[in-house]
């Protein structure tokens, strides 16, 4: 018997028009997992975010969730399904309130039902959007809009939580604490797939690594079993 | 001689994001300035702010000894600054021989007449001269690619600011655009240069300048640059805890 | 593409009074639109306010025939002069606007232009001027003149593209801000759009109102005016020469054939309009030469 | 000081009026980043549609509201799904033509169904005054006031509290982000354009209790809703009724100094000296 997956990338290539942006990229997250994608800007990982999402539609491979086709959905029907994206850039709405945003999050009919009792869960772990609940997102520092965006994927109820750069722009301590929040929505039982430009953070985070470069995987690994020098070269091409 | 272009303490909000800040640096006559930096480091920006694309918000820049901080994107053109895009912006429903006649007529300021050999002849160096009555939106990325490099090269520039070349090509394109543009340096254009691979900038370029969040990191010598600790940390994240 | 622009011209010779009236509309039309065109689809410049232009040229011909007793001729010159006077002064303003704000502003002109004219004793308020040519003119006559005018707009509209001005609006049209950075002078060549398609026009308002022998600022200044324009423009394909002269024809063929049922041809008009845009977004003749890929009034470089 | 009174009042009064009909064009243009051109036909044809229902019904024109603002809501509702959600991201010309198309057939619609005659939805309402010392202010006018005031304060609670409302919010500030939250943007839009479509009829009964209308009436309130979303900026409900008033008094001042005749023009003076100095409105981004 096949160990069920989370997540099943097979193969999939993405093109932006005619610029080909991911060749046959593939890769595996299991149920509590935590995997980390790194490379540099431009190496396509928010691409395969944003595919896996249904932001973007793969031409030729296929993504699964749970065993379940899900390429070639639209967001909203991958929400329901358990996918939540959090967007590089956090695109946190900016002239709502941080409740209001978190609300947005609990969207889907299902998500809807529970809102209350997930809100809560939220709060309990960031204490700070409690707090600022009802200000406007756009008046909250970097660190809390991040937060916030994560707080809004949660809302959902993911099942897979992907998350675009989290740590980008932020100061070393707060990106500390991010990764903290995460490990912990991850022992709740939510797989995480990380994307980051950060080596050394999304290596210490994660269970399992790849290194994209020019829209290709060109190294994967356990963390232990990468060296450092591995990675670098994988990183820059060089 | 001097240098061809001086970039002093330029600056650029996006808003009340400082997205540019105290930036300086020079090109020297001849070279290529390789530019690196992860997402966000204001590359891009830069390159919007010296064509003229966006307005400076501070600082100067001196191109060739005139400030032309003030200036039209058409005039800088005119004055010799060429660029090309990260992701090509060809003028789609043009032939690509329309597109060198555009660069050659309105940058290089030619008549038709004589504008028409001299877009052959970049035709040829670019090597697009079989495809030169398709329509640009028709090709393919390294032909766009090709068209990009073409069409700035069309406006006669003493500067051409390239922005990633390699980006979506196999290794065989990257190596041919690569002679390309030795090519073009050594008709004299001094270049600057953005690319994400390395290994390119490392081979190819006579300095290298690094940006993060908006400022001037590191610039000077390649492996100098490259092995540098703060170079290293703003691309792998701090080690301490 | 010579015999169809021979036959036309020799309408009055062959063809009946209906026809000469069909095709007089055409041409006057087709100008109008072909103007429109070089704003809209080479300059970027959406005007909803080209009717300013229109009434201007009507104005003209009436006041300059019938006060000071100017010729014809001149008195058509004239309305194209005092379009470029008009132009100029708007685009004091509104080349400070941007896309929709654009827009608006120069449909709000043409709003005052109507406002002030209705308001005027020297043109007799609202009620409007009769208009008196010197010398009279016979429908012949002013059919040639509309002729001269439309294809004298195709052949413009074709010569501008084939120069360096045209070079610089067809990559205009594709990229402006690409364009810029390679040296078109993006804000000049715009005004110098404007300025000719308020010439042009102001001179087919001319011939156009001394067939309608009557001219009213609430029809000359009318929206309506600008409507139909799009609706010529965008149908037959916008930002194509032979665009225009597509829609056009559909234009004064519906409202020709269905004239006993005025508000019937503008519905099927308002439908056409709406199918062209979901079936084929480029127009008529954009979509055909997207598709077969010919061009018959080619600008192209080889 | 009291003859420039009655004018003041006039046009307070009358800036609701504007800003109702402003409502919908700026609401739509905020959230789809569509110029809907065809809303000053939707107006009149929600006076058309009162029209028939007074005729029919034999109803005050007042509570005909109830009838025809639904009936607009999934007009707008269809517009939106079945013609300019195909159009959008593909520059501006294409959504224009839709407008263009739209607005051509409901004004022939119109008038193949009314014929051209000049219409007004009558009622006792028109004649009544209320005196205060010198100034008379007119019943109907005070009605459209209140009623509009009505109008924008419940939109802007409507999208303040409800859910839907908070959507809709949220596809304006990010369409991405909406997108995935799981929220069907398509459908958001339809229910923005319903919306506004019925904020259009109420507008339309108003209109057609204060002035007489025709089926080609329609762009005449579409540059008023243009004026009044210029000054206080496309896409900003607070800046809808500053700018109703600005556009009113600005009318009812020009009538006052210089005679009815200039009355519209000096509305566009105001306009233009608007635009010339913040080409994107007072209160717009820039």
């Amino acid at each position: 018997m096949q160990r069920e997956l989370a997540l099943k990338v097979d193969n999939i290539n993405v093109f932006y028009g005619e610029f080909h942006a991911l060749w046959d990229v593939s890769l595996e997250v299991e149920p509590q997992q935590i995997i980390s994608v790194i490379g540099t800007n431009g190496s396509g990982k928010s691409t395969l975010l944003n595919a896996i999402a249904g932001l973007l539609q793969p031409r030729g491979g296929d993504v699964e969730l749970f065993g379940e086709k899900i390429s070639g959905m639209q967001p909203h029907q991958t929400v329901v399904r358990g996918v939540s994206l959090v967007p590089e850039g956090r695109r946190v709405f900016g002239r709502l309130t941080v409740y209001e945003n978190l609300i947005m999050g609990a969207y889907t009919p299902r998500a809807r039902k529970r809102r209350s009792t997930v809100l809560r869960m939220v709060y309990d772990l960031f204490p700070r959007l409690h707090e600022r609940r009802n200000q406007l997102a756009s008046t909250m520092s970097g660190g809390e809009q991040q937060m916030l965006a994560i707080g809004r994927a949660l809302m959902s109820e993911p099942k897979l939580l992907l998350c675009d750069e989290i740590s980008l722009g932020l100061a070393p301590l707060i990106i500390k604490d991010i990764y903290k929040k995460l490990e912990e929505i991850n022992r709740q039982g939510v797989a995480i797939l990380l994307v980051e430009q950060d080596i050394n953070r999304s290596l210490k985070a994660c269970q399992y690594a790849h290194v994209m470069l020019e829209g290709k995987v060109v190294l994967s690994g356990n963390p232990a079993s990468l060296t450092l020098e591995e990675v670098k070269r994988a990183y820059f091409g060089v | 001689m001097p240098d061809i272009l001086v970039v002093k303490s330029l600056e650029k909000y996006f808003g009340h994001l400082l997205v540019v800040s105290q930036l300086s640096f020079e090109v020297r006559q001849g070279e290529i300035l390789g530019v690196l930096g992860p997402n966000g480091a204001g590359k891009t920006t830069m390159f919007n702010l010296i064509t003229g694309t966006l307005k400076a918000d501070g600082g100067s820049i001196i191109f060739n000894g005139v400030d032309i901080t003030r200036e039209s994107p058409a005039r800088r053109c005119r004055q010799g600054i060429g660029r090309t895009y990260q992701i090509p912006r060809p003028f789609e429903n043009m032939t690509v021989y329309e597109n060198l006649l555009v660069g050659a007529v309105h940058g290089a300021g030619m008549r038709e007449k004589h504008a028409a050999p001299f877009a052959m002849e970049v035709l040829e160096l670019i090597r697009l001269l079989p495809e030169k009555d398709k329509l640009a939106g028709g090709l393919c990325l390294l032909d766009r690619k090709r068209l990009e490099l073409g069409r700035a090269l069309a406006t006669q520039p003493r500067l051409l600011l390239i922005d990633e070349v390699a980006g979506g090509l196999t290794e065989n394109e990257v190596e041919m655009l690569l002679k390309v543009v030795k090519e073009i340096q050594h008709r004299g254009v001094s270049i600057v240069w953005i690319e994400h691979i390395l290994m390119m900038l490392s081979e190819g370029v006579d300095r290298l300048l690094v940006l993060d969040g908006g400022r001037r990191l590191q610039c000077g010598d390649p492996r100098h640059v490259m092995n540098s600790q703060d170079v290293m940390e703003c691309y792998l994240g701090s080690e301490e805890d | 593409m010579g015999v169809l622009t021979a036959a036309l011209g020799t309408v009055p010779l062959w063809g009946s009074d209906y026809l000469v009236l069909f095709f007089f509309l055409f041409c006057l039309y087709l100008t109008v639109a072909q103007m429109w065109n070089l704003l809209a689809g080479y300059s970027g410049l959406i005007s909803l306010g080209q009717q300013v232009f229109l009434g201007i040229g009507g104005y003209s011909v009436a006041v300059m025939g019938n006060y000071y007793g100017l010729n014809v001729l001149l008195s058509i010159l004239a309305g194209g002069f005092f379009s470029v006077l008009l132009a100029l002064f708007m685009s004091l303003f509104i080349f400070r606007m941007k896309g929709v704000y654009f827009s608006i502003g120069t449909w709000i002109f043409a709003e005052i232009l109507m406002i002030w004219f209705s308001n005027w004793s020297f043109v007799k308020y609202g009620t409007g001027l009769f208009i008196k040519t010197n010398p009279p003119l016979s429908t012949n006559e002013t059919f040639y003149i509309a002729f001269v005018l439309g294809v004298g707009s195709v052949a413009l509209v074709y010569f501008i593209m084939r120069s360096r001005l045209g070079l610089g609006l067809m990559a205009m049209r594709d990229n402006e801000d690409v364009s810029e950075t390679m040296g078109v002078q993006v804000f000049r060549y715009k005004l110098y759009c404007f300025l000719i398609a308020a010439f042009i026009t102001g001179m087919a308002a001319g011939v156009f109102y001394i067939f309608q022998v009557f001219v009213q600022p609430y029809k000359a200044f009318s929206i309506d005016w600008t409507v139909k324009l799009v609706f010529i423009v965008i149908i037959g394909g916008i930002g194509t020469i032979e665009g225009p002269i597509v829609g056009a024809l559909i234009l004064v063929f519906l409202s020709q054939v269905l004239a006993d049922y005025f508000s019937v041809s503008l519905l099927i008009l308002g439908a056409i309009a709406i199918a062209v845009i979901l079936l084929a977004p480029k127009g008529i003749m954009g979509t055909l030469q997207a598709k077969l890929g010919f061009e018959i009034l080619s600008p192209r470089r080889k | 000081m009291i003859d420039l009174a009655q004018p003041i009042i006039n046009g307070l009064l009358l800036g609701g009026l504007y800003a109702v009909i402003a409502l919908g064009l700026s609401t739509i243009f905020g959230i789809v980043r569509v110029v809907n051109l065809a809303h000053g036909d939707m107006v009149i044809l929600g006076s058309y549609l009162s029209l028939a229902f007074c005729m029919w019904l034999g109803l005050n024109p007042l509570w005909t509201i109830l009838l025809v603002a639904p009936i607009m809501f999934c007009v707008g509702f269809l517009i939106q799904s079945v013609l300019f959600n195909r159009v959008l991201g593909k520059g501006m010309e294409p959504p224009l033509l839709m407008a263009f198309g739209i607005s051509i057939i409901v004004q022939n619609f119109l008038l193949l169904v009314f014929t051209s005659d000049a219409r007004a939805l009558k009622s006792d309402l028109s004649m009544m005054t209320i005196s205060l010392g010198e100034i008379n202010i007119s019943l109907l006018y005070l009605l459209n006031f209140l009623i509009g005031l009505a109008v924008i304060l419940g939109l802007r609670q409507f999208f303040r509290k409800t859910f839907l409302g908070r959507a809709i919010r949220a596809a304006s500030d990010d369409v991405v982000a909406a997108k995935l939250v799981g929220a069907n943007t398509s459908s958001i839009y339809a229910y923005a354009m319903g919306i506004a479509a019925l904020t259009a009829a109420v507008a339309g009964v108003l209109v057609g209790m204060t002035f007489i209308f025709y089926p080609h009436t329609g762009p005449q309130y579409l540059i008023i809703a243009f004026g009044v979303v210029i000054i206080g900026g496309l896409g900003s409900i607070k800046g809808t009724l500053v700018g109703g008033f600005i556009l009113a008094m600005a009318q009812l001042l020009g009538a006052h100094f210089f005679g009815p005749g200039y009355q519209l023009l000096c509305g566009y003076m105001v306009l233009l000296i608007v635009l010339a100095i913040r080409p994107n409105g007072i209160f717009g981004k820039a």
